[in-house]
């Protein structure tokens, strides 16, 4: 079990926004967290990137207890986050974007790594030197992705990844989430959009008001009703 | 939970005044008692003690009340100090303390204004001063306030030391007349602390409470901002400009840069030392202070070590802002 | 009126005067960039650079660049520790807190240096070589040669940190965003600590360089330089670095030309017109000339 | 019912991608409307651009035929519209008593000599804003709450104290804004039914901005859908559950475009 979240309740100063939640990720796989607004997932997924800490409960990442460790250092044990709303940093090039997504590794890992990236995501080599905050939404997009594998995760985390996209963009992102789950990284996915979280994921957790009420395979959800009802409500 | 004592509702005629009377009552017995049983120089400290907690609780109007972090309060200080003394001054001394540009205001050679009209002159000379500067500065937040005010207070110094026609420059004013003496100190500390309490006790205190606890709920529940912010600022400028003259009918002498940063500081941390929140937090922390000044400087010049009592107010304040933001009087509210 | 060689002359006195007010607005801007804070301790820096130069040249008799060296190097220790004491604890509280601290730091600094060191003035010896006068279409000391040169050559190491070493491009990303920052690897404690300890450095050579043009120095004589380049950060756009270096030349020409080219009685004024000009940019263009509009 | 509020063709962009398109709302007096939508949907820009926290591009907006674009949010407030924030700006250090007392602020007439010496006038007012307080109090359940620190309540009363505080300046137009944003599900049902009681006692006229479905169709009569900005239906309730277009921007249907 790569990851593993046992009981953990986490608030906002006092505003509980996640209740007694559990859940397991598998290497290699896609797990979806969905939920309507406000149902707690992207709490959920900030607490795995280390942002937030719970109060009760324990996160255990490769066995190890990481539940109070801060953000920066869980990156180089291997998780990584794509934020909402992609949270690049607006005033820097895409390079140097890149830079501080590899901040743990000296220039010359750097350099490497930047191929590879490239490789993936030939379109921000051809905006390597531009402002992040003028690139369009894919790109920004593509960026915030490049930013996160950059330092080699095998935890993605992605925070809404289709939030604020066109519907053709959204689709080009869902197939870049595929390239990165064949190149072996496991990934947790936070998605409003249920129905592209259904096509991609193996597993999935459905959350409501911070409570965790249905979880299971997209296949198998995808006939129950309760479903279509826990999203209108 | 943190219990906050708020509810003694003393908003009916008796409940303001008797209160108050008593309050008054006590202070004046006591000061009376102080008057018969201690000396001259203990006297002297307490009166200057006064003087600073006037400067350092409408103060506190602004920085503690309102959230406003001005460091031009000295500024007001001296603009009331300076017009007051000007007024009480003997129309035929200033030509021989070269002063010549003077307007005689009124009277003959021998004519000068009584203390208690040429103080309130002061007072609201300065109220006026804060309402033109204010109206632009007070749009600007936090940080920003906190430069431009002391660069008032700059401006202010710089002028008063540069038109040496009206206030003879750096040299500054002597002799003038000791009008300021424990008991009209202490009448003003009364109004003083009596006119913020009913402030604080009704619509534009809250306002102002309103105003530095959250802007934008403050706004939408129909409060106008520039309206209260100014009616802080002003308000103390007021009272700032009291003190100025009190102090300088005190002390007799005044040159421009007492009123400069070393005092802004002083006044600055009296209330966060005493507690910001508390209607006489600034009166203690005035108060401590003013005493360990007093306590210290014979140490001070005994062992040679000028800035003793500066570097221990500084220590203070960190240690304060450090483990015990909310001041000595204050509860620990740091509640996120 | 004036002929060009006056002219001439006080262009060049305002631009070194402007340099120790670029470099010290630099060190501000770093600081109020990452922290949203005003640091009056920067102030204290000058005096400790000044006071540290003098006592390791003259009293120590220690060769000039290693004096020079060691005072940078104090000057840095010194922003490690007011960071690691003052601000590190205070930091996500109360937007002025941080500044009542920085005050408290500053008086206190200024004060300690009062107490064991001296209340009054010192005279400042320059060593001869900076002092040799050179005359030709205007009159300069080489004290001012090594002001601006020095200036800009640091000025260049700064951009280049800024730009292109990872903690450079760190420092900018924790301005744009702490929690971001975070999230991405970034040992925020760690950046910000290295913001103080080069802008405190930077800060403490100007202190040398202000003792060595002014031939003075007292306990308290970094007050006002700090706070003015807190107004040059202002005037020039709080957020760019480049606008804070423009804002301290524009701040030292106008000082030289308030003494220089008006009647005698207002260089008394020549700080008064300095917030005045701080008060008029807050209220036309609130984001300074090169500033960026601040999101809501 | 005469029209209280009306919007008009409002819009607003914020660095050129718009927030909130062609926005129209005719609101009679004691009716309850809500706003729906997905996230970012431009929700509470509309209500920002209503307490005039934002100005829009264009549009007009009329309370009781006034038009109260360009009016300071102060102005807006004492003209009689009241809102509560998704994230809540209590007066957090303050006494949740003293929160209620400041939102009174716009019926308080009296000058500051009649605050200063406690006259008749001040008296008066602040005994009317007393009474006030202690029915909002009461109704809400606070009283024991009185003097504590706001920021130190739990969670669903700090959101109470966000709606008595409303009541206490008397609006003739109450906005909520997710009003049970982080409660649970009985919380949630408990914040209905008291709205639902206010609303009858007070007959208040109110928009309510909300994610959570059956809590809005239980207050509501008349219900908006909010999507990237635009209106993509509005009707009462029943009608708004069935339409597809909802659906689709609740669940995300894949859309067709290719």
């Amino acid at each position: 079990m790569l990851l593993k979240i046992e009981k953990i309740e986490i608030c906002y100063g006092i505003i509980p926004a996640v209740r007694n939640l559990s859940l397991e990720v598998e290497e290699g796989q896609i797990v979806a967290l969905v939920g309507a607004n406000g149902a707690g997932k992207s709490t959920t997924l900030k607490a795995l990137a280390g942002v937030l800490h719970p109060r009760v409960g324990k996160i255990f990442y490769k066995d190890k207890d990481i539940t109070q460790l801060s953000a920066y250092r869980r990156v180089p044990l291997g998780i990584a986050l794509v934020p909402e709303g992609r949270q690049l940093f607006s005033t820097l090039s895409v390079k140097e974007n890149l830079r501080l997504g590899a901040y743990h590794s000296n220039d010359k890992e750097f350099k490497e790594r930047l191929k590879e990236i490239y490789s993936i995501f030939p379109i921000i080599k051809e905006r390597e030197n531009q402002i992040a905050g003028t690139l369009s939404g894919g790109e920004q997009q593509m960026l915030s992705f490049g930013r996160a594998i950059i330092s080699k995760p095998k935890l993605l985390l992605l925070d809404e990844p289709s939030l604020g996209l066109a519907p053709l963009i959204i689709k080009e992102v869902y197939k870049t989430i595929n390239t990165i789950k064949m190149t072996g990284i496991t990934i947790v996915l936070v998605e409003q959009n249920v129905k592209m979280a259904m096509h991609i994921a193996n597993y999935m957790y459905v959350l409501e008001a911070g409570e965790l009420t249905i979880q299971g395979e997209p296949l198998k959800l995808m006939k129950d009703e309760n479903i279509k009802k826990a999203y209108l409500g | 939970m943190i219990k906050v004592n708020y509810s003694n509702k003393p908003n009916t005629f008796s409940g303001i005044w008797i209160p108050f009377g008593v309050g008054l009552g006590f202070l004046f017995v006591v000061l009376g008692i102080f008057n018969l049983v201690l000396d001259n120089y203990i006297l002297h400290i307490i009166t200057v003690i006064g003087i600073y907690i006037i400067a350092a609780t409408s103060l506190n109007l602004t920085n503690g009340y309102t959230g406003l972090f001005s460091l031009g309060h000295t500024g007001f200080m001296l603009i009331g100090a300076y017009t007051s003394v000007l007024l009480t001054y003997k129309v035929s001394l200033r030509a021989a303390y070269n002063l010549p540009s003077l307007p005689t205001l009124l009277g003959g050679a021998n004519y000068q204004w009584p203390f208690l009209p040429a103080l309130l002159t002061g007072g609201v000379i300065a109220a006026i001063v804060a309402m033109i500067v204010g109206y632009p500065v007070l749009r600007l937040r936090g940080h920003y306030l906190a430069v431009a005010s002391l660069g008032f207070m700059i401006i202010v110094t710089t002028m008063a030391k540069g038109m040496k026609s009206f206030t003879r420059g750096a040299s500054g004013i002597q002799v003038i007349p000791h009008y300021s003496n424990l008991w009209n100190v202490y009448i003003w500390v009364a109004i003083t602390i009596f006119v913020l309490w009913r402030i604080l006790q009704s619509a534009p205190g809250r306002a102002m409470l309103a105003i530095r606890e959250s802007e934008v709920s403050a706004q939408s529940q129909g409060i106008n901002l520039m309206k209260y912010k100014l009616y802080a600022f002003v308000s103390g400028a007021f009272f700032a400009g009291i003190a100025g003259g009190l102090y300088a009918h005190f002390t007799r002498s005044i040159r421009p840069y007492e009123f400069s940063f070393s005092m802004t500081f002083f006044i600055v941390i009296m209330p966060i030392i005493g507690g910001s929140r508390n209607l006489f937090g600034p009166a203690l922390g005035a108060s401590l202070l003013i005493a360990m000044r007093y306590l210290l400087k014979p140490a001070e010049e005994a062992l040679g070590v000028y800035g003793l009592v500066e570097l221990i107010y500084a220590a203070l304040l960190v240690s304060v802002m450090l483990w015990r933001p909310g001041g000595i009087l204050g509860k620990e509210s740091r509640a996120k | 009126m004036y002929g060009a060689s006056y002219i001439y002359q006080q262009i060049f006195n305002g631009i070194v005067l402007g340099s120790i007010y670029a470099l010290l607005a630099l060190g501000m801007a770093l600081v109020y960039g990452i922290l949203g804070l005003i640091n009056f301790a920067h102030g204290a820096l000058i005096t400790i650079g000044a006071f540290c130069f003098y006592f390791l040249l003259f009293k120590f008799n220690l060769p000039f660049v290693l004096a020079i060296i060691l005072t940078i190097s104090l000057g840095g220790f010194v922003g490690f520790l007011s960071e690691a004491i003052g601000y590190r604890k205070l930091r996500g509280g109360p937007g002025l807190s941080l500044l009542i601290t920085s005050l408290g730091i500053y008086i206190f600094i200024e004060n300690a240096i009062k107490l064991l060191i001296s209340p009054q003035p010192y005279a400042f010896f320059n060593p001869p070589f900076l002092n040799r006068i050179i005359n030709s279409f205007i009159t300069f000391r080489v004290i001012d040669i090594f002001i601006i040169i020095t200036t800009i050559v640091i000025m260049i190491c700064f951009g280049l940190f800024v730009k292109r070493s990872k903690i450079g491009i760190a420092m900018r990303g924790i301005a744009e965003s702490v929690e971001t920052a975070g999230l991405v690897g970034i040992n925020v404690n760690q950046v910000i600590t290295w913001s103080f300890v080069v802008a405190s450095a930077i800060a403490a050579l100007t202190g040398f360089m202000w003792g060595a043009k002014y031939g003075q120095i007292s306990y308290n004589m970094g007050f006002m330089p700090g706070v003015i380049a807190f107004v040059a950060v202002v005037i020039g756009g709080i957020g760019s670095i480049p606008g804070a270096v423009l804002g301290g030349f524009l701040i030292g020409l106008i000082q030289i030309f308030t003494v220089g080219f008006l009647p005698l009685g207002w260089s008394v004024y020549r700080d008064a017109i300095v917030f005045t000009l701080l008060i008029i940019v807050l209220l036309i263009k609130p984001m300074g000339i090169l500033g960026r509009r601040e999101s809501m | 019912m005469p029209v209280l509020l009306k919007i008009e063709g409002l819009s607003k962009a914020f660095g050129g991608l718009w927030a909130v398109q062609d926005y129209s709302l005719e609101l009679p007096e004691g009716k309850v409307i809500g706003l729906i939508g997905p996230n970012g949907a431009g929700k509470t820009t509309t209500f920002n651009l209503i307490t005039g926290m934002l100005k829009p591009n264009s549009g007009s907006i009329k309370f009781n035929d006034v038009e109260i674009i360009g009016h300071r949010p102060d102005q807006i407030a004492s003209s009689g519209i009241a809102r509560t924030f998704q994230l809540l700006h209590l007066y957090g250090s303050l006494t949740v008593e003293m929160n209620l007392n400041i939102s009174y602020h716009v019926h308080l007439k009296y000058r500051f000599i009649d605050a200063l010496f406690g006259l008749p006038e001040f008296i008066k007012e602040e005994k009317r804003m007393n009474d006030l307080v202690d029915l909002m109090l009461e109704l809400f359940e606070l009283k024991k709450y009185r003097n504590i620190q706001a920021s130190t309540l739990p969670y669903g009363l700090q959101r109470k104290l966000d709606i008595a505080r409303c009541l206490v300046a008397q609006p003739k137009l109450l906005l909520l804004d997710e009003p049970c944003c982080g409660m649970n599900n009985v919380e949630v049902e408990k914040l209905s039914s008291l709205i639902k009681d206010i609303q009858s006692k007070f007959s208040l006229t109110m928009v309510i901005v909300e994610h959570r479905v059956p809590f809005i169709m239980g207050l509501a009569e008349y219900i908006q859908v909010l999507d990237h900005g635009i209106l993509i239906s509005e009707g009462p309730p029943d009608k708004i559950i069935n339409d597809p277009k909802v659906i689709e921007a609740y669940l995300g249907v894949e859309n067709n475009a290719t």
